[in-house]
């Protein structure tokens, strides 16, 4: 099944379904409807909204997710009324938020306030785009797909900033601005962390990335990129105890303050957007992506979407990770987490370069045996 | 400490500010005084070691009001009860902000509840009824279940 | 970024209740503050001037919402004094009974408001569920789970239903334990002391010129308790430790906190022990008839009451939670107190919101006046 | 002063940053995975004989609050045969959120009246069953009242016994009377035997007996009265007043009988 992508189901189903109606037109349309380069375009929409809706529902799930697991870390259910086990929850939840009035303050900058919150989630969305989730289980397969995700994914302070600005609240001002600057601080050390995986693996492609670990994953001899991959991701994702642009103790929900109905879903939409990128990328780039390791049993690795399958469950998991973080620490201060940033992350990221960079002049790959990269 | 001994202290510096020390339960004394030397007594007690004020009241005797202070000596382990009379028809009385700096909020509470103003107070405004607030609701003459007119200044940043 | 003043308040996660805290920042350093209070006067010491000795109690409970039992303590203690009653030993235990389980409550609610305001969630919901055994128990005897109107003038409502010091005895053992969790999720993060350490300093001797009480004066070093210091109720009979601290900081009140709630654990197997041993009368037989409890007052429709009973000024001062509160209650001889001053301790330690929040930042200030505990109800009244 | 240790010290400090508070989210975690502390509201409930049972406090287990859920102070039972009009349930509350409304079943001359509590008010303190003589107001463990309109917080005396009827556990509290309480007493010259007192008592615990009719001096005028005088039974009277203020005379007076 492994030459079973998104794309080719879309085509085939695009194909399948111009062919039926081809069948019963007259002659002039009947080629014209059956052309290859409509079935193409219609296939690549098709796959662009098949990835969007599983997109989404990933992202709902996560919300469930990490109300569930929230819920049990704090010794309550979570959410539990609507649908099985609260399933459902979230959909309530945003139907709600659509149904609702989108209230802008009068001195709100109009433009601004629409454009921000949009812009942050389209944004996020297009990330989908490049991201693999299996083998063959992406849009395009560029050559550079690491950097064009990671230059996405850095937009975000962009359209914080405006929408905050926009919101005319000083409390939302104070937040764009401690959302731009921590963002701007721990974009450095998760680019130094993704360049020790780079020079590794030896490619900016993350497809390339994820077979490049088929024998070991990363996470063992780049454990110190890893660490600082997680620590930036988490202030990236805006999550406990990195949340300050939103800390909702003294800045009141900081820059989404003014936001309601559907401007803050799209908020809180694109927070678990890139919340659940993030846990993508630590998979990609640590944890081996798709790949089983060899002494797996191939029949767990063999059956259908079986890699689909892994790599979510380890995306899951990589997310529960976040959840625990969130359920046991508090948030730091905005001049602790800036020191941080650039006096510890910084020093340690090199550091993982510098190490990423020696396994490689040695060829040695010591946690798991002296196994030479394919690769380099 | 005894009244005695807060009279056998206090006497001979307040002279006539000093009207009596009664015996009061569990207290070194409920020390009466004349409000015109209000900052000598304050200082004088103060000196004795009473240097944290707990409670700043008014009692409203419709002929009169009573201002009351209690304050905590950490050396003798007892409160000091200070109380003071002021006419109704000219209720004011030196502040006790510059020897008690904690005095400030309960004083602004008397001045507002009680009509009691405080001379030389550093900030004599409204603190639990609106800006304003014209009545004072801890007078006798207030009474519940009336209508009254409320105006409201509110204050902008 | 130029100066600028924000409102932190009326409604703000920050504020536990209805104040605002007008804050002038520069950046995010706090230049000024102004605390503005007000926002939930109901003019309690006005209403009790129209009420009953014994009804003044339903107000104590909403006084101060979180110790409702504590304030009741203190309201009754002034009264008994204004009206010359002396209560019955049991009742005495019962009411120390009340006071130390609630601030075990009360402490338990601060706690799980200060752990939200420097961001931690999971000890909130802990805190909670513990504080809700607690409630259990004062149900099972009070009646209620947070207005109790459980103690009168002379004594207190009841006595505790069968069973009822086990299943407290039960409590205590699960609690225990909690709080060495609760510790492990404060005191053993890194970023709880990177947070809270060197914070909102308030050294000893401003403490006591700003009029701060309670755990924010022990936690600047002053070992001062009235439990100790002035004995009320049958405090002297009881063995504890004055919990302190040296740093004066928010971590300082933390471990203050913690540890009195160890201590009150302690007074509380010692007053469950005594009232197993000593049954008795919980309500005194010396009251004026307007006082007992199952009676009607008189004088609500046109009975005047036409006796008169000797004059008095009562003046209590106990350590609630927050610190320390006094009532001074005038008896002129009626039916209704001439008039009741009530002090806060949290009034006090608001009122020296500048001492201890100038200087630090805007992130600073939800766990700063966190470890206040700030009351709202006991602010305004 | 007195004398004070200081407070062990207890080894809680960091280890590896946050080792111990995410060890210790984490056994949480694990105790409740199956069964977290939350009774389910809606569909558990703490007066729930499961909860009753269960006292002892275990790790991820509800503590219920056992048998003593019965003393909670919820909404009021009235058994209205056992009522006596007495008013004092109404006089005891301290927000006066209780009125007394006719039922049938008096007499014309006296029609009997019966409590109406307005929940919207009411502070659920209990002063009222506290006072109630007969025992006839008391208070159950309901405590759902939520309703779609204010007029429906509004409890007539037989929505009230029907909450007396639906049998639910009562609060059992009873206070006992001070033994030193005042009595009503008279004043004898004052009294002109008109019976209005005799008549609205409602526990007809005051007779009215023959005084003797003093014998005219001369030139003084015997008051206009029926000879007859008040007796009241100090066991049997609640001690209500509704004698006090009914006396056109106001020669009736609280007092400590000698």
């Amino acid at each position: 099944m492994s030459n079973l992508t998104l794309y080719s189901v879309s085509f085939d189903l695009v194909d399948a379904v111009l062919s039926a109606i081809g069948s019963v037109l007259p002659a002039p349309l009947n080629a014209w409807i059956t052309n290859a380069d409509l079935i193409t375009g219609l296939a690549v929409l098709v796959f662009a909204a098949l990835l969007l809706a599983a997109s989404m529902l990933n992202t709902i799930m996560l919300i469930w997710w990490e109300r569930k697991l929230l819920g049990r870390f704090m010794d309550r259910r979570g959410a539990m009324h609507v649908g099985y086990a609260g399933l459902l929850q979230n959909f309530a939840d945003g139907f709600k938020l659509f149904r609702k009035t989108t209230v802008r303050p009068r001195e709100a900058d109009p433009l601004g306030f629409v454009s921000g919150p949009t812009a942050y989630m389209v944004t996020s969305m297009i990330l989908f785009g490049v991201l693999p989730i299996s083998s063959g289980w992406n849009s395009g397969a560029l050559p550079l797909s690491l950097l064009l995700a990671l230059a996405i994914f850095s937009f975000a302070p962009l359209f914080i900033f405006v929408s905050a600005w926009s919101s005319n609240n000083k409390y939302s001002l104070m937040g764009g601005m401690r959302s731009a600057a921590q963002m701007i601080a721990y974009e450095v050390p998760l680019l130094l962390a993704v360049v020790a995986v780079v020079i590794v693996s030896g490619s900016f492609d993350l497809t390339t990335i994820v077979y490049e670990q088929q024998n070991y994953w990363f996470w063992g001899p780049l454990f110190v990129a890893l660490l600082v991959f997680v620590a930036g991701m988490l202030a990236e994702m805006e999550r406990i105890p990195f949340d300050l642009p939103e800390a909702e103790a003294e800045l009141v929900e900081g820059w989404n303050t003014e936001y309601g109905g559907m401007l803050f879903a799209f908020f809180m939409l694109a927070d678990y957007l890139r919340a659940l990128i993030g846990s993508i990328l630590v998979v990609l780039l640590f944890l081996g992506g798709w790949t089983m390791p060899t002494w797996v049993p191939s029949v767990a690795t063999s059956f259908p979407l079986a890699g689909i399958f892994w790599f979510m469950l380890k995306t899951y998991l990589v997310f529960a990770v976040f959840i625990w973080i969130r359920a046991s620490l508090p948030r730091v201060r905005t001049d602790q987490l800036l020191r941080v940033g650039w006096n510890r992350m910084i020093p340690l990221s090199l550091l993982s370069v510098f190490l990423a960079a020696a396994l490689v002049t040695v060829k040695c790959l010591p946690v798991f045996g002296c196994v030479p990269s394919p690769g380099i | 400490m005894q009244p005695e001994d807060l009279e056998r202290a206090l006497g001979p510096a307040l002279g006539p500010t000093l009207v009596g020390v009664e015996p009061f339960v569990g207290f070194a004394g409920r020390l009466r005084f004349r409000r015109e030397g209000a900052l000598d007594v304050f200082r004088a007690v103060h000196g004795l070691g009473f240097a944290h004020l707990s409670l700043v009241g008014g009692i409203d005797w419709v002929d009169h009001r009573e201002v009351f202070y209690v304050a905590w000596s950490d050396d003798a382990r007892q409160y000091v009860l200070l109380s003071t009379e002021v006419p109704a028809n000219d209720a004011h009385l030196e502040s006790a902000t510059p020897v008690w700096p904690s005095a400030d909020w309960h004083e602004r509470e008397t001045w507002e509840l009680v009509d009691i103003s405080f001379d030389h107070h550093p900030d004599l405004r409204h603190l639990l009824t609106p800006d304003g607030y014209a009545f004072h609701p801890l007078l006798r003459s207030f009474k519940l279940h009336e209508p009254e007119e409320l105006e409201v200044k509110t204050r902008h940043v | 970024m130029s100066e600028m003043w924000i409102n932190m308040g009326p409604q703000h996660p920050m504020t536990h209740g209805l104040w605002n805290l007008r804050v002038r920042i520069d950046g995010e350093v706090i230049l000024d503050v102004d605390p503005e209070m007000g926002y939930l006067h109901r003019g309690i010491e006005k209403i009790s001037e129209d009420r009953h000795y014994n009804e003044v109690i339903t107000l104590m409970d909403r006084t101060c919402y979180v110790a409702g039992l504590s304030w009741e303590h203190l309201y009754i203690l002034a009264s008994e004094q204004a009206l010359h009653i002396q209560p019955p030993e049991r009742a005495q235990y019962l009411r120390v009974l009340c006071e130390e389980f609630q601030r075990i409550a009360s402490h338990l609610m601060w706690y799980a408001a200060f752990v939200q305001d420097i961001g931690l969630m999971t000890p909130f919901l802990y805190g909670m569920r513990d504080r809700d055994l607690i409630l259990d128990l004062f149900q099972s005897y009070t009646g209620a789970r947070m207005t109790y109107e459980y103690m009168r003038v002379g004594g207190v409502r009841n006595d505790l239903p069968p069973g009822f010091t086990d299943q407290a005895r039960k409590v205590l053992d699960w609690l225990g334990p909690r709080f060495d969790e609760y510790d492990r999720l404060c005191l053993g993060s890194d970023i709880f002391h990177k947070r809270c350490d060197n914070l909102g300093v308030l050294k000893a001797n401003d403490c006591v010129r700003h009029g701060v009480t309670g755990p924010m004066l022990r936690s600047a070093g002053l070992r001062r308790d009235l439990r100790k210091d002035r004995p009320y109720a049958v405090y002297d009979q009881l063995d504890f430790e004055v919990a302190r601290a040296d740093t004066a900081d928010v971590t300082g009140r933390y471990l203050v906190r913690m540890e009195e709630m160890r201590q009150s654990i302690r007074i509380l197997r010692q007053v469950l022990d005594w009232l197993d041993h000593h049954p008795g009368p919980v309500l005194a037989h010396e009251l004026p008839r307007w006082l007992g409890a199952p009676y009607a007052p008189v004088g609500r429709e046109g009975y005047l009451l036409k006796r008169h009973y000797p004059k008095g000024v009562g003046f209590s001062s106990i350590e609630e939670p927050h610190g320390e509160a006094q009532a001074y209650v005038v008896n002129e001889g009626g039916e209704h107190p001439y008039r009741v001053k009530f002090r806060s301790p949290v009034f006090a330690n608001v009122s020296a919101a500048r001492q201890y929040l100038i200087g630090y930042r805007v992130a600073d200030i939800p766990p700063i006046m966190g470890s206040v505990d700030v009351c709202v109800g006991e602010v305004d009244r | 002063m007195a004398e004070v240790s200081e407070p062990e010290p207890r080894n809680e400090n960091p280890v590896l940053w946050v080792a111990r508070p995410m060890a210790t989210a984490a056994r949480q975690f694990a105790k409740s995975l199956f069964r977290p502390s939350t009774i389910v509201y809606p569909y558990e409930r703490l007066e729930d004989p499961r909860f009753r049972d269960r006292l002892e406090v275990a790790s991820g287990k509800p503590f219920g609050v056992g048998h003593v859920w019965d003393n909670y102070r919820g909404v009021h039972a009235l058994n209205i045969a056992t009522c006596i009009s007495c008013n004092l349930c109404a006089f005891s509350c301290p927000d006066i959120c209780i009125e007394m409304v006719t039922v049938p079943g008096g007499d014309p001359k006296h029609p009997k009246k019966c409590p109406e509590i307005d929940y919207g008010k009411c502070s659920y303190c209990g002063f009222c069953s506290d006072a109630c003589p007969e025992g006839c107001l008391t208070m159950t463990t309901r405590y759902e009242l939520s309703t779609p309109k204010r007029s429906d917080m509004v409890y007539s005396p037989q929505k009230l016994y029907d909450v007396f009827r639906s049998k639910l556990p009562m609060n059992p509290i009873r206070l006992a009377r001070p033994e030193n309480e005042d009595a009503i007493l008279l004043d004898p010259p004052l009294c002109i035997g008109c019976n209005a007192c005799a008549r609205d008592c409602p526990t007809e615990c005051i007779t009215m007996l023959d005084v003797p009719k003093p014998e005219a001096k001369p030139g003084e005028k015997l008051p206009k009265r029926i000879w007859k005088e008040p007796v009241i039974n100090d066991s049997d009277c609640v001690r209500c007043g509704t004698c006090i203020s009914v006396c056109p005379k106001e020669c009736l007076f609280w007092g400590t009988r000698k």
